[in-house]
């Protein structure tokens, strides 16, 4: 664990000096509630996270993926969380502590929506007041999430700058907060930014692995040979990973959105991809150093993913330092290959799952499945898939998608041509 | 002329406008009309993709600059190109510095800024905390490292800041992002006063519009007052003035005047208001400032 | 427990004669595998439920309505089961029950799609073929639900009779049932339908009483003086109710829909409520003899109700006999008063509620919020609501209805009007 | 005459309708056709909202009848209002029965069957488990009450609806639920070949159409045949024909001629074959059925 921020090379605090002090008071913080437990922080945090958020998820034995694949596959099952995502574990923990710090209104960014939902019902649950900011076209993308933020009491600014996504709408958020940083705190939702918050949120996520770790041990008698995770900023894949770094017989997979190609167009400044882990390089974004997608000369790229929760041009700086000591290894899974996995689980499974979840997937069919090459496959006997969410909030962009492609195993879908 | 020696005849009126916004060539008019009036010393900036500090007036100012075509390569060369004598500060983000050459670091940026004739750098996004490596490539070049002091900026954090910067500092005159104001801020006044003690000059900016604000500001003890937004709105009024004369002249055949010559006079203009209130507001400060 | 199907006067088996041998088959099966836990069926069920449905689910404490309402308002949270509600307690325990029995195909009728969705993953889950029988009009006013049975991989097969909703949806099931009934299990999805369906349900969703009373005793080291749970055939209602039964210091409230107004037009032979209890009669419909919204001939209603789980012309023969002999108190909420409990329980507590749900909510608010006359007030100290599902579902539906009515505590929702 | 009776001269062909499709004065005129083609006994259908056994044919006969007013009160004028002589059987669903009159229980409604002439009941949704009140009640009055017997019922099931069966015993040929078929089904043998031993006339029903199936069946050991969807289905062709003629009348004046005495003849038609048919078959039959 770090406490300076650092993660080898990677990490810091690379944000505006009016914001310096509400970020050395949210360190401050961090290691008081968080990491000392002051005021039996982390207590109310994890029976709010039982109660409120539905804790433990269960580590659920997939009996038809485990036939398919000749081993045993197991999900930790986020998808349960209440919001139907990981991202709960995260903003509650945000808003409580900023609760604990004495603030008065909470910001945050939000891109599919699936971290603005997040934040909006943990501000309901705990009565704080919230704004979530959110690029014009990714609100146009995810109306039943903006939807479900205003039913619970947040407002939602429409960011129009740019492209209107979730890049944009971080860069406005942090002006938010650097405008009322007093009495403001900013929900980040995922472990990107500046020190505390990816480490902070990796321990709000940690939650996942420490499960996963008991719950293997329980039903199997044992750890894990690897655990698969889809990576956007990566907290679900910091998460799901972090009790298991140093146990290093367990294999740690991040998977990557590869999008349409890896391929990048330097040129038009865009990476059809949010590959950053294979495709990008160092450099600062956000607050913090890590692998970001950009050009040669440093700008940041456009990102493309099917899956808007991964359509994000970095990386947690931890997640980067661990794919660059070798102990993490980064992979990617594209558009089309996310969208047959989702149809898969579904159809196998029962479980309908988030398109940036079934990119985790698509990877477990490339190296298990059917025409999978022997030589490739890692990853053992006993494998847990991090189940990030629940697909309800994609089966729109399920049937655009499905239609512009060949999905052979996909259902007959003429009647939804037209959309829901 | 170094950046401080801008501060020695009174106080300094530094205007910012971004490099390249809306083009190559109207730019380096527009910057050129800074100097006209009155600028001691030009804060260019250098257009990054995500500026986090920016407020909506710069923000547009950095996308027109993109869709320009600026670049960290075209930006050494519009220095270049550049026919003025005040000293030049480039204002960008750390991603560019750090990416620029063939190996990530400070050092190939800040050596290839030297030798275009930049005299320091202003990093939104590098507190003092992570400017260590920017710090040693500057010391090597010669170059000077402004940092900007909030108003939320004290104690320890203050003097970890003050002991680092140099050529000025750069007083945020209120929390949030860049953007002209119509009033002044309260939180100018403690600023200085926080910082009244060090011995470097004191520039204030964020929200700056009038010759009004520039005389209260300098009144108050500042040493130097920083323009940016109210100097970009004039561009972007211009620019868009341009486009809409764009689409005129075919409906109608009606031209609006705003040429880059106009839009350069209107420049000057409000940059002679700016540097005469800064002025002003010397010649009314009590005379034996209180400096212990 | 009844096991000859009869609870009181109510009950019974009014079915076809080629249907009787396959409900007395699954009369059987239900007391081999269901009560007498042969070959290990209700620890199998039990294990799935926990870890493919995500059991056991919370009794949380509802902190504002705790205050709100001056009392202890704790929520059972079955809006966090798998699919989103308490059906799939039910559906999973069906399908499995179907694969002991060693039958090779499901059908089941759906009205909102709830039910249709939870039998879809429970037969995805376990590998059966599944066929969901759903009206017409409700394909069209449920579309995304028809899309998670499809995407599960299941046939959804659309009746076209009547006015096309579950009443006709169940008919034609058991049409189905009739004509395939050697390999074919038909899951009803509440506790109607002919012995041993009623017992059967509630056995399989008794499990929320089970944990509740357990939690009730954990948390606050008493039983609650009041349960209440919104009631459409009655199976979250008597699954949240079974295990107090016997407590008769425990307070019952099944909450049905009042619709738009309790008044019948019995001449055009609509019920614009479904709340049977109330305003219905003693009868027979779909199997069972029970209380029905039915007119002066004995002809079946055509019910209503803005919560479509809901909207269903009979309930359960237990509930009906429960109520008969005054352990259990029947009351109902109308469409207004749900749904602004709707816009409350999402604001105050962060639980975007099913509509069905929000009855439940409406009822605490008429008894105990701020309006409330004190002399109605017999909840108690103590009070658990059955979350039965979340209102995902409803989005569509929230903001038709919200825009129609002057709900005030709604957030303004003009960029909505067009629909999601 | 009793419904037993009615087997006495040979197969008994035992129609049925739906009363009052499409309305009461048609519906009239149809089921007096009916006696007209042969009739042995008339099933005549009270329709309810929820008619679970039925296929599709039969439960939009259901929906015209009941859109044309026909209530329970209206069912028993309607077989008052009926000029046949041959023995009519009420077929309907239990709610209906158990719900008329002031008193919940069946009581009422056999009475008033009585008093009007019903022999006796086929009740779909009334197993032989449920069915103790409505046969004290048929006892009461004189009045039988015919069991359907499934391809699936066997075994004590089988004895237990024998018992209790009165007038007939309505084999169901097929699995599934009312409507005509192009074949027969080979169920039928099997199930006429369970019940052999029980001294009651067997009459099969269940998708029977035409003379030929009729034929069929009744020479496998059938005493009587019972059709419903293939009447029915005539029924509905000429109601939608005659809708279709009204349309037509006004925009072309063209007269379909599907008026109801069309319709009747048509049914008496169909009747007459399906009586030959079934006396075909027992020509047909081996002169000594084995019964033990
Ligand atoms: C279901 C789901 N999984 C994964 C992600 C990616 O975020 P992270 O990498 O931080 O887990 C998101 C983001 O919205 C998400 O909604
Ligand atoms: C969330 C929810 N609650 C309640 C109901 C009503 O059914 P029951 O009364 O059987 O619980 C439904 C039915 O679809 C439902 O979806």
């Amino acid at each position: 664990m770090s406490v300076d921020g650092k993660f080898g090379e990677f990490g810091g605090q690379y944000v505006p000096e009016a914001l310096m002090p509400a970020i050395e008071e949210l360190e401050d913080a961090y290691e008081r509630y968080v990491l000392n437990n002051e005021d039996g922080f982390m207590d109310e945090f994890r029976t709010r996270l039982r109660d409120f958020g539905g804790r433990p998820t269960p580590l659920q034995r997939a009996d038809r993926l485990s036939e398919r694949y000749g081993r045993e596959v197991y999900l930790k099952r986020e998808d349960l969380v209440h919001g139907g995502a990981h991202k709960l574990n995260n903003a509650l923990g945000q808003v409580l502590l900023a609760k604990y710090m004495g603030k008065e209104r909470i910001i945050a960014e939000t891109g599919a929506g699936q971290h603005g939902t997040a934040t909006a019902m943990a501000c309901a649950h705990l009565d704080m007041p919230c704004e979530i900011y959110m690029g014009e076209r990714d609100i146009n993308r995810q109306r039943p999430n903006v939807f479900r933020m205003k039913l619970n009491g947040s407002e939602v600014n429409p960011v129009t700058v740019g492209r209107g996504t979730l890049k944009e709408a971080i860069s406005e958020t942090m002006r938010d907060w650097a405008t009322n940083v007093e009495d403001t705190h900013y929900v980040i939702g995922s472990v990107v930014g500046p020190h505390p918050f990816p480490s902070m949120v990796r321990d709000f996520q940690s939650v996942i692995s420490e499960e996963a770790r008991t719950q293997a041990q329980e039903k199997l008698g044992r750890l894990p040979d690897s655990v698969l995770a889809c990576a956007g900023g990566g907290s679900n894949t910091m998460g799901a990973f972090a009790e298991f770094v140093s146990d290093d017989e367990v294999g740690l997979y991040a998977v990557e959105a590869g999008g349409s190609t890896l391929e990048v167009d330097e040129d038009a400044g865009v990476a059809p991809n949010s590959a950053s882990l294979t495709t990008g390089s160092e450099g600062i974004l956000h607050g913090a150093r890590t692998t970001i997608l950009q050009d040669h000369d440093g700008q940041i790229m456009e990102s493309h993913s099917i899956s808007s929760g991964l359509d994000y041009a970095g990386v947690g700086p931890e997640l980067a330092h661990l794919v660059d000591i070798d102990r993490v290894t980064a992979v990617n899974v594209g558009d089309d290959d996310a969208l047959t996995a989702f149809h898969r689980l579904s159809q196998l499974e029962g479980i309908i799952p988030a398109l940036e979840t079934a990119h985790a997937f698509g990877y477990l069919e490339a190296v298990a499945g059917p025409d999978a090459t022997d030589e490739t496959d890692a990853l053992g006997e006993f494998v847990v898939v991090n189940v990030s969410g629940r697909g309800d909030k994609d089966l729109e962009s399920a049937i655009e998608e499905t239609y512009e492609r060949d999905i052979d195993i996909a259902p007959n879908m003429d009647e939804f041509t037209g959309g829901l | 002329m170094s950046l401080e020696d801008a501060f020695a005849d009174g106080p300094a009126f530094i205007p910012y406008l971004a490099a390249g916004d809306p083009d190559y060539e109207s730019s380096l008019e527009y910057v050129e009309a800074l100097e006209r009036g009155g600028a001691d010393i030009i804060e260019l900036g250098l257009p990054f993709s995500e500026p986090i500090a920016e407020g909506p007036t710069i923000q547009n100012a950095v996308v027109r600059s993109l869709q320009g075509g600026m670049t960290p390569t075209r930006f050494f060369e519009f220095v270049e190109d550049l026919d003025v004598s005040v000293p030049l500060v480039c204002m960008t983000y750390y991603n560019l510095i750090y990416r620029y050459g063939d190996e990530p670091g400070p050092r190939p940026f800040v050596e290839k800024a030297a030798s275009v004739g930049i005299e320091g750098f202003v990093v939104p996004d590098l507190p003092a905390e992570e400017s260590e490596p920017l710090r040693e490539a500057c010391d090597e070049f010669g170059l000077d490292l402004v940092f900007i002091v909030a108003p939320t900026t004290r104690g320890e954090r203050l003097e970890r800041i003050m002991e680092q910067v140099s050529g000025y500092v750069y007083v945020q005159a209120r929390l949030g992002t860049t953007g002209a104001q119509t009033d002044v801020s309260d939180q100018t006044d403690s600023s200085l006063a926080r910082i009244a003690d060090y011995d470097v000059p004191k520039a204030v900016g964020f929200g700056i519009s009038s010759g009004e604000h520039a005389e209260r500001i300098v009144r108050s003890g500042a040493d130097g007052i920083i323009v940016g937004s109210a100097l970009v709105d004039i561009v972007a009024e211009g620019t868009s003035a341009a486009r809409q004369t764009q689409s005129d002249d075919v409906a109608t055949g009606h031209e609006r005047g705003d040429d880059p010559q106009a839009v350069a006079d209107r420049l000057e203009t409000l940059a002679r208001e700016l540097k005469d209130g800064a002025m002003v507001g010397a010649s009314q400060r009590p005379p034996h400032p209180e400096r212990t």
